[in-house]
């Protein structure tokens, strides 16, 4: 046999170096298959096998799918967009520039944060429906519907605090009636607000802040609520598979 | 029915047109006479700073082969991008006459300013003007030049300022004076002004000007003489027109 | 499905209660559970495939807006200069909207409050949650809530002037009564309505004065909140 | 059966495609993603420092500039530049003038004038800067560029 | 079915990807910046001097930061060849090289003066910004506006910024408007409105009412600008300022009736002219061309405007009626008197008041009239008896040229550009309005223009410029002559036209070190009888009948307190002998020249660019002359005379030849003829 592509890429599966990273072999048996979701320490938050139905596009429209992918996307270009980001005013602004006209991709990057942001809210409000309308938020899901409106809020407060570091006229007035709005709860609203902006205008404390919470924070806090709603999935049951528990005696399709 | 009024229709059209065409007139469409020329009446060679209007319009008048005036000639202009018209395009009046402000490009050196107007079987015919918009150092120039230099370069008498050049028993040039002073080096000129007419073996009634000018000065003087020199100072400067 | 067999694993959850799994065994039997090999896939690779698939569209429909749609940027933060209308992100214009409604207290504070609050506890909040249709039993007197509970809203949203509640209101309202009929020869759409929870009915109102506050406030609103047609210039 | 093994090869080829494709896009990703992290910008001040008239600096004197950390010497030979930075581990040295001295408060390195290590623990001798007079007449160095020992401008 | 076939989708949508993700750098590949470079290389490819180009040339971005001015540059990005002084005949943007500047475009950076966005590396984005907030650069008409945020001195170079100063003084804009240049000098106004406290003994309201109405219709060079008055408010302001005049008794004095009759014209016309009333005022000719000076305002039409009793005793004493008037004091007799007033009273245009017919005024109109010129802002510019100068009448306009635009109202069809809009303002103010205060000035387009970039300097940036950057403006002196001297100067108003001491103006010779250069004899004569020292002059010292008395006094004055520390003036003269004259006249003759500019022997030359030298021997004193060959500009800064070096030895040749030119016997037979 010549050698192939396939051939090197089945000579590198099979070396120990390989072996040793990645423990399943490279078999097509069910039982490969098994070991490949239970091996891999990305993988094993999902059980061995799926329900067909709950595969199927109509159960669930992938939407939970697609707002953890916007959370990656979110994070890997937070991270770069990071290293040429200073959270001081009004370099801040200034860094928005450079990534416009003088960051190689800069521009893609910070078009491609921003809208993946937009879509993660969207997705995530999508995604809360969805599961309302199927009913998957019944025990024994309950607590997981619950984690999942904690994720919403912290989806909303991200998206909220990233809007401010770009420091142009949008962020800064948005942020400023925002901010109002919160401090119209009663007692302690003008305390958040004072704590949330480290002061009484949205200023330089401000803008620190929001990064802080933007970039540190909310989204250890928001990994750590998915982990655990991904887990949750499983040991609840796996995916809603999307059946409608109808009660007896009615019509069913 | 219908054939014999078409038939009947087309007769009486043919007919009245036949009647009409030794009664009509050519229609004055356009000017009277066809235009051969455009004339400069007023305004060619202005100097003035870049981006501003001239001081003067431009006018031009739209000649016909006999040399009389043609109205009602169409005419337009464009130069170099950045160059603004008002208007930029019209139709000459009853004199033949046509006139427009322009503001010159943002940008120092030689403005070419064409006037077109469409002559007989379509033919275009151009006018060329040359107008000067100075730059920040030949700006400069020019207002020592004025101070210090055009009493007895300038041969021309204002109210304010009578010209001491009919004084001097030595030439003065004028600093427009293309024809004399582009054959002078730029260091000659420089050296000129700066240890007077003996420096070149010249005349000692230029006086050095070393001590009492700075030597950005003196380059900006060097500057604004080879802009305004006429006909122009060929190599540096560009001349914008149309491309 | 339907043919008995002698043992038959059943699988229910008494809802009422802490759902478990219970298996009814007959007696002298042992049990026996009956893989439903075509009910089950592969998660490697059917699943993560499939998962594969979507991130691929999603993140080529995102680099595509990325590609060819700027994100916004104006100009340099000035707290001298207030942009008109200065508008919030847009998922809390329809908060926004509310407040144009409301006092503060009411719109910025408690309705959002209680939307969360009502979101976190619809799973304990353990009524019919075999999630049987809302006019299925008790007719008459649920219609005789229902009345009194959408009337009292409705004079509520008028007296506040929120019309842009009140659309979805009685839009929903009426579904509800269209669906409280009796349902005899009901065609297919009206069969599914009358199949309908309670939840789901709040839930739907939900959503479209929800939907319908955001579209206002982000389309919608000009400069001091006025009212603009978006393509009106 | 024909049929189905035609259609697992072309299932494979597929998936061969789209996996060949994300691997290349992740290359592409990398080398884009270097580009990206190399700046196209500097914001550091310019290696250039414009230290003044060379009158400035009177015959025999040794001037620090501690800005833009360089000796501006005013030699009988003519004018030059050392940096100020020891070639040991980079400190900022200074200069001494009753000893006649460059020590450097680190580690003890000394120099003398012209840059010539005395003692201490430095591998090399104070690099000399690129000088040179511009159109103003004023006088500037390249800290960016050293130029051989001895190496003097005459105004 | 996206899903019936993954392995499908997934390979076909993993191309999709691949092929979307490939147009990320192609954008920057693509990039303006970039196409303009390949441009450039281009450009030089077939120049001669290609080689040297291309080695000088960098790709990629290019920035220029300059973080003590603020300033991020990315220009020369796209402007590659700004520092190629060999590309300066081409004619193609963005690789024209810059022209020559005073600055270094290192040290300065481009926005500091083009303004627009450095740190873009787009087009559009660079010269236009499109947002609102950012700057635009600025047109090359308003450029030297640029230079205002850190010159307040008043450079050649910039003559359009330097001008629209001039103009935003002297058109009164700083009554209304406050402006304070970036140094922190307010601009102060250098027109002088009249105080209209006793306008009633001075005119007619019937005069106020057709001035007011259009004062450029009085005179063309009137800077008081049009209100575009309604008539009746015209009526009403015209009664008010009667209304409130008080009379002061110095305008009463008793008037003898002036002749009228031709002789007396011609006899006030030459007095007018021998008084060289035109070296400030003028009149119209004949042809209706304005013959004389500005200073002063036009009196063509005086007659029309001044009564009789008041024109006299205003020319009998100006600072009688006005103590801050430019106006000296003449010391004209009676007869004197009433010949110059009669001949001005005669300067009359029926045709200005000819429609002008107003009934007596009623208490209603006067209150009106009150309250029209206390909205109107009058008192602003004008004392007026009953009503307080109003503070911050109109907007400062201080940061006018950092506006933003959100802020700025256009007009339907206006440039969106800040330069559009005040260029608008000034052109036509009540185009935004017609409720609006500010009026119709008399501007010609230069004017505008020039105003346009006086404002335009007035920027943000130039108040946070570094200290060190800014070149002050001269700082004006309040120099004040002492004791019974300093009061005759001050009653003869010398600082209007000559300077002392850096206040004063500049129509005439500065005096400051007057007392070295001048011998005594010639100028108590020059006092008693003024004569021109230039032959082409127009503006000439005015003869103020001083006596000799006061004559003395003033010459003594002078030569005791206006002495240069630089030398002595009575240093001894040197020896006269006829050689060194000899080798003094041929140095003035052939070596320096000196007769293209002045004229000693009347017969022979001709220059009359500097003063005639024909009587210097008795004008001058020696030091001065010998001090003056050797540096003129030491001792009078700025002027004409060029230092040509001369060695001591000549220069004291060419004294000894200039003192010998008495020229006594010349001027008294230029006298008798």
């Amino acid at each position: 046999m010549p050698p192939t592509i396939e051939g090197y890429w089945n000579d590198l599966r099979s070396t120990k170096v390989w072996r040793s990273v990645f423990r399943s072999g490279t078999g097509t048996s069910t039982l490969h298959r098994a070991l490949a979701v239970q091996q891999n320490v990305f993988l094993h938050l999902a059980s061995v096998k799926m329900r067909r139905r709950s595969l199927a596009f109509s159960a669930t429209w992938y939407l939970g799918t697609m707002s953890l992918a916007t959370f990656l996307i979110l994070t890997a270009t937070g991270i770069l967009l990071m290293l040429y980001y200073h959270p001081s005013v009004p370099q801040a602004y200034a860094d928005m520039k450079d990534l416009q006209f003088v960051v190689s991709a800069g521009v893609f990057l910070r078009n491609l944060h921003r809208w993946s942001a937009h879509a993660m809210v969207f997705l995530v409000f999508a995604h809360m429906f969805k599961v309302f309308y199927r009913g998957a938020y019944r025990p024994p899901r309950e607590f997981n519907w619950v984690i999942g409106v904690i994720l919403l809020i912290l989806t909303l407060f991200l998206s909220y605090t990233g809007y401010l570091l770009p420091w142009d006229q949008l962020a800064f007035w948005a942020i400023t009636v925002g901010a109002n709005i919160m401090s119209a709860v009663p007692v302690m609203g003008r305390k958040v607000r004072f704590l949330m902006l480290g002061g009484n205008t949205v200023n330089a404390n401000a803008l620190l802040r929001f990064y802080v919470l933007h970039c540190v924070i909310l989204p250890l806090v928001a990994g750590l609520l998915i982990a655990i709603h991904f887990w949750r999935i499983r040991k609840d049951g796996g995916l809603h598979t999307g059946q409608v528990e109808t009660p007896a005696g009615a019509p069913n399709e | 029915m219908r054939p014999a009024l078409v038939t009947v229709a087309a007769l009486a059209l043919m007919l009245s047109f036949a009647c009409q065409r030794p009664a009509v007139q050519p229609v004055a469409k356009g000017p009277a006479t066809v235009p051969a020329a455009i004339v400069e009446v007023s305004g060619g060679k202005q100097v003035s700073t870049i981006g501003t209007p001239l001081d003067q319009p431009l006018v031009i008048q739209v000649n016909d082969a006999q040399g009389a005036a043609v109205a009602g000639a169409s005419v337009r202009f464009h130069s170099a991008p950045g160059v603004i018209f008002q208007p930029a395009s019209g139709i000459t009046g009853s004199d033949g006459q046509f006139t427009f402000a322009v503001a010159l490009g943002g940008m120092a050196g030689r403005y070419q300013i064409v006037a077109t107007t469409t002559g007989a079987s379509g033919k275009a015919i151009e006018l060329r003007m040359d107008e000067l918009a100075l730059g920040f150092e030949q700006n400069q120039g020019r207002q020592l030049s004025d101070l210090y230099c055009t009493r007895c370069h300038d041969p021309e008498s204002t109210a304010e300022r009578v010209s001491n050049h009919d004084n001097l028993t030595a030439q003065a040039h004028a600093f427009s004076d293309g024809a004399f002073l582009n054959k002078m080096s730029d260091a000659d000129l420089m050296a000129i002004i700066q240890h007077g007419g003996p420096a070149l073996g010249k005349s000692a009634e230029m006086p050095p000007y070393g001590r009492t000018l700075s030597k950005s000065g003196i380059q900006a003087l060097a500057a604004y003489i080879r802009a305004v020199a006429d006909p122009p100072h060929q190599p540096g400067e560009a001349v914008y027109a149309q491309r | 499905m339907s043919d008995q067999k002698p043992f038959q694993a059943a699988i229910e959850s008494d809802s009422r209660k802490a759902p478990v799994r219970i298996a009814f065994v007959t007696r002298r039997t042992s049990p026996q559970v009956k893989a439903e090999s075509d009910q089950y896939v592969m998660t490697w690779p059917e699943g993560i495939f499939r998962v594969l698939v979507v991130c691929e569209v999603l993140a080529i429909i995102l680099v595509t807006m990325s590609l060819f749609w700027d994100a916004p940027l104006e100009g340099l933060a000035d707290p001298m200069q207030t942009p008109n209308p200065a508008k919030a992100p847009w998922y809390f214009l329809g908060l926004q909207e509310l407040l144009h409604y409301f006092p503060p207290v009411v719109g910025g504070v408690l309705i959002p409050t209680l939307v969360v609050l009502a979101l976190v506890i619809i799973p304990y909040f353990n009524v019919n949650v075999e999630a049987e249709g809302l006019w299925l039993r008790n007719r008459g007197k649920r219609l005789r809530i229902f009345a009194a509970v959408v009337l009292a809203l409705i004079v509520f949203l008028i007296v506040f002037e929120v019309w842009a509640v009140l659309a979805p209101t009685v839009l929903i309202a009426a579904a509800m009564l269209f669906a409280a009929r009796e349902a005899n020869n009901a065609g297919r759409f009206r069969r599914w309505l009358i199949l309908r929870p309670l939840s789901f009915w709040i839930m739907t109102w939900f959503l479209a004065s929800a939907s319908l506050l955001t579209g206002i406030g982000t389309f919608f609103r000009g400069p001091g909140w006025s009212w603009v047609w978006p393509w009106k210039e | 059966m024909e049929q189905s093994k035609d259609d697992v090869t072309r299932r494979g080829s597929f998936i061969k495609i789209g996996i060949g494709s994300l691997a290349v896009a992740g290359c592409g990703a990398a080398v884009f993603g270097y580009q990206f992290l190399s700046p196209n910008v500097l914001y550091e001040p310019s290696p250039i420092a414009n230290v003044g008239k060379p009158d400035r600096f009177p015959p025999d004197s040794v001037t620090v500039d501690l800005v833009a950390g360089i000796y501006i010497m005013h030699a009988a030979e003519g004018f030059y530049a050392l940096t100020a930075t020891c070639t040991h581990l980079g400190c900022l040295t200074a200069w001494k003038p009753d000893l006649n001295i460059i020590a450097c408060p680190c580690h003890g390195s000394k120099f003398n004038r012209r840059g010539v290590k005395i003692d201490g623990p430095a591998p090399r001798p104070l690099a000399w800067l690129k000088v040179w007079v511009n159109d103003e007449g004023d006088l500037l160095v390249d800290r960016s560029t050293p130029v051989p020992q001895d190496h003097f401008v005459r105004v | 079915m996206l899903f019936g076939d993954s392995a499908r989708a997934f390979g076909t949508l993993g191309v999709v990807l691949l092929l979307l993700l490939a147009i990320v750098p192609a954008r920057d590949f693509f990039s303006e910046w970039y196409r303009y470079q390949k441009g450039y290389l281009r450009l030089i490819r077939g120049r001669d001097d290609a080689i040297t180009l291309q080695r000088r040339f960098e790709g990629g971005i290019h920035q220029t930061w300059i973080p003590e001015l603020g300033v991020v540059d990315r220009c020369g990005s796209c402007h590659v060849a700004l520092k190629e002084a060999s590309l300066r005949n081409v004619g193609i943007q963005p690789f024209r090289p810059h022209p020559p500047i005073p600055h270094s475009l290192d040290e300065m950076g481009c926005v500091m003066c083009h303004r627009g966005q450095g740190a873009a590396t787009t087009v559009e984005e660079a010269h236009r910004s499109a947002k609102e907030s950012e700057d635009p650069m600025v047109p090359a008409r308003y450029l030297e506006s640029s230079c205002g945020q850190c010159h307040m001195d008043k450079p050649t170079g910039i003559p359009r910024l330097n001008a629209g100063r001039t103009l935003l003084t002297r058109y009164g804009c700083v009554h209304c408007h406050s402006i304070v240049l970036p140094d922190g000098v307010k601009l102060a106004p250098t027109d002088d409105p009249p105080s209209l406290q006793h306008v009633a003994d001075k005119t007619t309201r019937e005069w106020i009412f057709a001035w007011i109405k259009n004062p450029q219709a009085y005179s063309g060079t009137a800077t008081m600008p049009n209100f575009q008055l309604k008539d009746e408010d015209a009526r009403d302001i015209s009664a008010f300022l009667i209304a409130q005049s008080t009379m002061l008794a110095s305008s009463a004095a008793p008037a003898s009736a002036a002749a009228s009759d031709a002789a007396a014209l011609q006899a006030g016309a030459s007095m007018y002219g021998e008084s060289f009333c035109a070296s400030c005022h003028a009149i119209q000719n004949a042809a209706g061309l304005l013959v004389g000076g500005n200073v002063g305002p036009e009196l063509t039409r005086i007659g029309t405007k001044a009564k009789p009793d008041w024109l006299r005793a205003w020319i009998g004493n100006p600072k009688g009626y006005d103590p801050e008037t430019l106006m000296p004091h003449y010391r004209f007799d009676d007869k004197q008197l009433t010949l110059i007033a009669g001949f001005l009273e005669n300067k009359t245009d029926s045709d200005f008041m000819a429609n002008v017919k107003l009934d007596q005024a009623t208490p209603r109109q006067v209150a009106h009239g009150k309250l029209l010129v206390t909205e109107m802002g009058c008192a602003v510019c004008h004392e007026i008896n009953g009503i307080h100068r109003p503070d911050n009448f109109a907007p400062d306009l201080t940061a006018v040229g950092s506006r933003p635009l959100a802020k700025i109202v256009f007009l339907p069809e206006m440039p969106r550009t800040l330069a559009a809009y005040v260029e608008a303002k000034i052109k036509e103010p009540r185009s935004f309005g017609s409720a609006l205060k500010m009026p119709q000035f008399n501007l010609a387009t230069g004017q505008v223009d020039n105003l346009v970039t006086a404002l335009l300097a007035q920027t943000d940036r130039a108040r946070t410029l570094p200290a060190r950057l800014r070149v002050a403006g001269h700082a004006s002196s309040n120099y004040e002559p002492a004791g019974a001297a300093g009061r005759l100067m001050r009653d003869l108003n010398c600082f209007s036209c000559h300077s002392i001491n850096g206040r004063g103006g500049d129509m005439a010779p500065d005096l400051t070190w007057e007392g070295s250069a001048v011998q005594r004899d010639w100028l108590l004569k020059f006092f008693k009888n003024p004569n021109t020292l230039r032959p082409t002059l127009i503006r000439r010292m005015p003869k103020f009948n001083v006596t000799d008395q006061e004559a003395g006094m003033l010459t003594d004055y002078i030569l005791a307190v206006y002495q240069t520390p630089a030398f002595d003036r009575d240093s001894p003269q040197p020896a006269s002998d006829a050689s060194q004259i000899e080798k003094g006249r041929q140095l003035f003759y052939s070596k320096y020249a000196c007769q293209a500019c002045h004229i000693v022997d009347p017969q022979k030359d001709k220059g009359y660019i500097g003063p005639t030298l024909t009587e210097v021997g008795s004008r001058l004193t020696a030091a001065w002359i010998f001090q003056w060959l050797k540096g003129p500009q030491t001792l009078r800064p700025g002027t004409l005379e060029p230092d040509q070096q001369i060695s001591d030895s000549d220069a004291t040749s060419l004294t000894t030849f200039l003192m010998a030119q008495k020229g006594h016997a010349k001027t008294q037979e230029a006298k008798h003829k």
